[in-house]
């Protein structure tokens, strides 16, 4: 029954007005002074001659260092992603599936757990595992099964890790939701036409959380490409990320314009990604909406 | 995750009359729990540590343990400093999650309910804050500020942190919102509701896990937040975070451990006080 | 009190174009239990929206008792509704879902405790009061959204498919107890479904719809073995439809069968459509002696039906022509097995001539 | 219109009850509207907790006036955002680097005027050279710090740095955000080139240096010692010495080549409306006995040749003309005007 067919915004269009005010003074009002800052040679709030320059943007082109550094963003992102779906999933199929409320309740609470530490706080709790005396290594050489420690910090892998831990609840939850939708009983009608479970997770309740899989991934990747603490503490600015570098700029070369350029160009990747993304959840569920 | 091992045999495969009995279901089964519990010890073992930390008496990590002592919690509650980061983080994180809440709700009632065009893009714009560096946005709001002279109040804190929570809010509101069963509000109109009654009647309490779920990441993100709060905290006026990232220049000792383990049971009584006030339920989706 | 509606010419038509109701009338008695039947997608659950003022006609207007309502919103309609899957509050109790109506009518506490009570006393659910929908069965689940419609005391009670979910037997005591119930209050009740075993027991009228028209509006007696149109004929229960060309008093359906038409429509010329119910057709195993034209046949029986109380037979005539033929489950005479051959007689009154 | 909605109503008051209740206990502190107002930056950890607890007060009260630290960092792109006019700071307390870099910005006077601020008469000739901005209160020595408990002992020159027996438990800084990292570098350059400004002689250094441990600060760099992570370091001496009497296994080591200075630089706002209350602060903070209190708190070489420690404090800290001596300086001006070509020589160095 679709009364939705009329196109007309109705009265509750109104209530976006709130959040379009916010997102006008605090959004695109500071980005788009940071975008006007990106090509001027200083700071036009303060300074009274500026004038316009492109060179923050050439100078990213003119060395393949920044270029490398965009793509080991957008690398540490996309892996950061796998691999919290690839832990997320179970996890978030456990969730939704679980029968016992208390059961439920305190996998929510080991899930949000790590959401609550802090990140400083949590990013040094990674280095006391990681680091060559570390938890991991000790352990794995008092077992015998290493003679030298593994170089586990300032490494991409660190990075990973770190940022898994701190994302892994945001996809868990985006998951936990669309598969708690799932009726299980297709599962069932799947293992009923003699799909083993595995078979029926594969072929009925995978495509399904699609939509899930897509809006968790999208968050993850969001956040792992535009996170600063992690990726400094665990990979002890050897590993550079578009982030670190604009930080960098930011806070020791005092370098606004250049790290307002950096972060244009990392907001243009990321929406490049989110209509993609937009375009991919269209095609793969005909679900009209982001959710 | 189940029965890796018979998936290598496809069901068609195997013969419809007879169905033999699958000794590789207990096998999947114990495979599907020895994972999750793996993957909940790597969640669960940094805060081990953080807790190891807290209650070590060195002044730095040490592994393993060289005793049990008090004395970061002792140094934690007793720094006034501390004491008012964590009420000051309080006092945002509410002022955060209410705005947040109530903004990213409406927007999102908007969105599903009215007749918005570029519904779509208005969501990606949505979601765009959380996809710039948060120190990027931190020093474009100060200098927003300065541009207003404004100064550094804390409205303009909870605002920045409000515009890094409201995507989690629209999500979650929108999520519920499309798998909201509009009859409900027709019964309730058909019975005599106006469209106000309804809202608050029916529609409210029915996207409620969704908007509570926005909500408590709303005050988590906001109460962990660090880059965003970084510019735009005034002097007297820090949140914890910034307070704790600033000691730990200096002082890397075990205050910073007592501080997260305090922090982290404050959030489970906010989390739990949400669940007990206004019901949780089992639903927290994002 | 009970109200009469008027459907007057009534529309809708969606952006697109679609017209999913096209120029409705009907008028709906005061304390008359009417169906609206007909396949999906006919419009009958449009209309029935458009009563409760969850549509707004693009033409025509609704008039209950004669003002009309065709722009008063749905709040304030004084219409009660049981909705298809019943769109019971989640979120509150059984008692909290029958009370929501009279709360919206500002009633005191007591009053509305009290005739919550009385209508959870009506429906038989008196001690499931605290409640949530989803602790109930489906049936519980109907008899709640029943009784918190019926509690607001509303001028016309609208069902859309109230018993559709409901296993048979619950159903046909559910029919049963509705009709009951509408009989004893006096209900103008309008009834959405697409079963017409079930509009047929209960209704004192229908109106038979497809394709956003109505096709025909009438009792129950009426539809069955009056229809006026091919479709009705043919949705409601099984028949047998055969076109052919007037020939004298008889009509020619080709394959060498000539129908004898009943008395009143011997006249005339053209082209023409009858309907016979497989009921009013008699089955005897053939005999020798010979038929007389126009009111029987000779046949194969093809396959068999056991209804329980009736046997439904597949008869191919002589000349190629497929009958169903119905006859009654009397226990006395053997029952016809595919291969019999049979003779098929019928009265030349029972065939009804259709409008195409 | 909420009557029949009983106890969650209840509990809805009692949630925004609870909400109003924190906002009540965390109001912000008032600051004595009557007073000016001199704002500042501060580092945190003990320096931050002496200031706050007793050499701030000491001075808000014997100025009338209301000290406002700001000790969240970075300052200087806070005060570059802010206005020429009407910047966030009266006095900028930063490392000489940075200050080196908000002088060229115009953020900050260059030179504090020595009529206004007496003390500046009593400073060793380091703390106001031609290598600082405005004047270093109090500097550090940077070194090399070493584990004593695992036999490394006799170290006596940067150089031992480079022994492949360091190799996994070598410590270093990241350059381009930190500034002993930075003078670690310069170093580099007298050690194996032609001096300070030999940056090829340095990469090369570096290129050599690896594997390191780097560490984006100081505090890190200490836990990274006493934990055992790392053997032997950069480090300034007050990340050694603030452990005094905790019988750490750990030692500072006083280079043969010299020591670099990591100078605590104070300079003023040009747009600063308090520019008395500014020289005041200044001139407090070269007082003998504020010196004295913050130098034995946090292990920094005072700047004023007139302060005498105590001897366990004088006897390591730079307090005599001859121990100063050893100070080497870095040229700032000279470096941040490389900057951006060093950090990215240096960053490729030490990518993994």
């Amino acid at each position: 029954m679709s009364t939705a067919a009329s196109q007309r915004p109705n009265g509750l269009a109104l209530f976006i007005l709130p959040s379009a005010l916010l997102f006008a003074l605090f959004f695109f009002l500071p980005i788009g002074l940071m975008a006007v800052m990106s090509v001027l040679t200083g700071n036009p709030v303060v300074m009274p001659k500026v004038a316009f320059t492109m060179r923050h943007y050439v100078r990213m082109i003119d060395d393949p260092f920044y270029l490398e550094v965009i793509w080991t963003t957008i690398r540490i992102g996309l892996v950061t992603t796998l691999v919290a779906l690839a832990i997320g999933y179970p996890l978030a199929h456990w969730m939704a599936r679980i029968k016992s409320r208390t059961g439920h309740a305190l996998l929510l609470m080991a899930v949000l757990a790590p959401m609550l530490t802090g990140i400083v706080v949590r990013t040094f709790a990674w280095m006391t595992l990681l680091s060559d005396k570390g938890v991991v290594n000790q352990t794995l050489m008092s077992l015998g099964l290493i003679s030298q420690p593994l170089k586990l910090m300032y490494t991409e892998t660190g990075i990973v890790v770190g940022l898994v831990h701190i994302y892994v609840p945001f996809m868990v939850l985006t998951l936990t939701g669309v598969i708690g939708r799932i009726d299980e009983r297709l599962e069932q009608a799947a293992e009923n036409l003699g799909a083993s479970p595995f078979r029926a997770f594969i072929e009925v309740t995978l495509p399904l959380s699609l939509p899930g899989i897509l809006a968790g991934s999208l968050l993850v990747f969001a956040l792992a490409i535009s996170a600063y603490v992690t990726p400094i503490l665990l990979g002890g600015f050897q590993i550079m990320t578009l982030p670190i570098l604009i930080y960098q700029q930011i806070s020791a070369n005092f370098n606004v314009g250049f790290a307002a350029a950096l972060g244009i160009v990392l907001l243009i990747i990321s929406l490049i990604l989110v209509i993609a993304y937009n375009r991919a959840l269209g095609l793969v569920s005909g679900q009209r909406e982001l959710q | 995750m189940q029965t890796t091992a018979s998936s290598s045999l496809p069901a068609a495969q195997q013969t419809a009359s007879v169905r033999i009995p699958r000794p590789t279901r207990p096998y999947g089964r114990t495979l599907y729990l020895a994972a999750n519990i793996a993957i909940l010890v790597f969640l669960l073992a940094p805060i081990a540590i953080v807790v190891v930390f807290a209650l070590n008496p060195t002044p730095f990590i040490q592994f393993p343990p060289v005793g049990v002592s008090l004395r970061w919690f002792e140094k934690f509650f007793a720094s006034r400093d501390f004491m008012h980061a964590l009420w000051f983080s309080l006092e945002v994180a509410v002022l955060t999650t209410l705005s947040a809440t109530i903004l990213g709700a409406s927007a999102a009632l908007a969105l599903a309910r009215g007749n918005l065009p570029g519904t779509r893009l208005i969501v990606a714009t949505m979601l765009s804050p959380l996809m710039l560096p948060a120190i990027l946005t931190g020093l474009a709001l100060f200098q927003t500020y300065v541009l207003l002279d404004v100064g550094r109040p804390t409205w303009g804190l909870v605002a920045g942190h409000t515009l890094v929570t409201l995507p989690y809010v629209v999500r979650t509101t929108l999520a519920v919102l499309h798998n909201f069963d509009t009859r409900l509000e027709e019964a309730a109109q058909n019975l005599g509701a106006s469209p106000l009654r309804i809202f608050f009647e029916v529609t409210l309490p029915l996207i409620k896990p969704g908007v509570l779920a926005g909500a408590i990441f709303a005050f988590i993100v906001s109460f962990d937040q660090f880059p965003v709060s970084l510019f735009l905290v005034s002097p007297g006026n820090e949140t914890l975070p910034v307070t704790l990232f600033n000691y730990l220049k200096f002082d890397l000792d075990g205050t910073i451990g007592a501080a997260s383990v305090v922090s982290i049971v404050l959030a489970f009584v906010v989390v739990i006080g949400l669940d007990r006030t206004v019901g949780l339920r089992s639903y927290v989706k994002l | 009190m009970s109200a009469s509606i008027e459907i007057a010419g009534v529309s809708k038509v969606y952006d697109g174009g679609v017209r999913a109701v096209d120029a409705v009338a009907m008028d709906i008695r005061q304390g008359e239990f009417f169906s609206l039947l007909g396949p999906s997608g006919c419009g009958k659950t449009t209309t029935l929206r458009m009563i409760a003022g969850f549509e707004t006609p693009s033409a025509g207007a609704i008039r209950v008792d004669g003002s009309d309502i065709t722009h008063v919103p749905a709040h304030k309609r004084d219409m009660g509704m049981v909705f298809q899957n019943y769109a019971l509050f989640p979120h509150r109790t059984v008692a909290e879902n029958v009370a929501f109506g009279l709360r919206m009518r500002g009633l005191d506490k007591v009053t509305i405790a009290a005739k919550v009570k009385a209508a959870l006393a009506m429906v038989e659910l008196s001690g499931m009061e605290e409640r949530r929908p989803a602790q109930l069965s489906g049936g519980q689940q109907q008899r709640v959204a029943l009784a918190r419609a019926i509690v607001i005391a509303p001028r016309v009670l609208l069902c859309d498919e109230p018993l559709g979910a409901l296993d048979k037997k619950l159903r046909q005591q559910m029919q049963f107890e509705l009709k009951q119930l509408q009989k004893r209050l006096g209900l103008t009740l309008v009834f959405v479904t697409h079963d017409q075993e079930e509009a047929l027991a209960m209704s004192d009228r229908i109106a038979v719809m497809n394709g956003g028209r109505v096709e025909q509006v009438g009792t129950p007696t009426e539809i069955y073995n009056q229809p006026t149109t091919r479709f009705v004929a043919d949705f409601i229960g099984d028949t047998n439809i055969l076109r052919g060309e007037r020939a004298g008093p008889n009509l020619d359906v080709g394959k060498g069968l000539m129908l004898a038409l009943p008395p009143s429509e011997m006249q005339g010329t053209g082209i023409l459509s009858i309907a016979l119910r497989p009921e009013k057709i008699r089955l005897s195993p053939r005999g020798d002696a010979p038929i007389a034209a126009g009111s029987s046949a000779h046949g194969i029986v093809e396959n068999t039906n056991f209804l329980g109380g009736a046997v439904l037979y597949r008869v191919t005539l002589e000349g190629g022509h497929r009958v169903l033929v119905q006859q009654p489950n009397a226990g006395t005479s053997r029952l016809f097995v595919p291969g019999d051959s049979a003779t098929l007689e019928w009265t030349p009154a029972d065939l009804v001539v259709l409008k195409d | 219109m909420m009557k029949a909605m009983g106890p969650l109503s209840r509990r809805r008051f009692l949630t925004a009850s609870a909400s109003l209740g924190i906002g009540t206990i965390a109001a912000p502190y008032v600051a004595r509207a009557d007073d000016p107002t001199l704002r500042i930056t501060g580092w945190g950890g003990k320096w931050g907790d002496i200031m706050k607890a007793e050499i701030g007060p000491a001075f808000e009260s014997e100025f009338k006036c209301k000290l406002q630290t700001d000790s969240a960092f970075p300052y200087l792109p806070k005060l570059q955002a802010s206005s020429r006019s009407a910047p966030i700071y009266d006095v900028l307390h930063t490392n000489s680097n940075e200050q080196w870099a908000a002088a060229e910005m115009g953020l900050v006077e260059p030179k504090i005027d020595p009529k206004l601020v007496p003390n500046l008469a009593d400073v060793y000739p380091y703390a106001i050279s031609d290598k600082i901005v405005g004047v270093s209160i109090f500097t550090s020595a940077i070194g090399l710090g070493m584990r004593t408990d695992k036999g490394y002992g006799g170290v006596t020159s940067w150089k031992e740095l480079w022994d492949a027996k360091y190799n996994g438990v070598r410590g270093g800084y990241v350059i381009p955000v930190n500034s002993l990292g930075q003078a670690f570098l310069m170093m580099c350059g007298t050690l194996f080139g032609k001096g300070q400004t030999d940056l090829d002689a340095a990469y090369a250094a570096l290129e050599k240096l690896k594997p390191i441990k780097i560490v984006d600060f100081t505090g890190a760099m200490e836990k990274m010692l006493l934990s055992g992570e790392v053997g032997l370091c950069v480090i300034h001496d007050s990340g050694i010495y603030r452990y005094d009497g905790q019988n750490q296994p750990t030692d500072f080591v006083s280079p043969s080549e010299g020591v670099l200075s990591l100078e605590q630089v104070l300079t003023i706002t040009p747009g600063s409306k308090m520019k008395e209350l500014a020289n005041a602060y200044v001139n407090y903070m070269l007082r003998p006995e504020v010196q004295k209190r913050l130098a034995e708190t946090v292990w920094y070489s005072p700047a004023n040749k007139k302060v005498k420690l105590d001897a366990k404090y004088d006897a390591k800290l730079l307090t005599t003309p001859e121990k100063v001596s050893k100070l080497i300086q870095v040229d700032w001006k000279w470096y941040n005007e490389r900057k951006d070509e060093i950090d990215q020589r240096v960053n490729r160095i030490f990518r993994a």
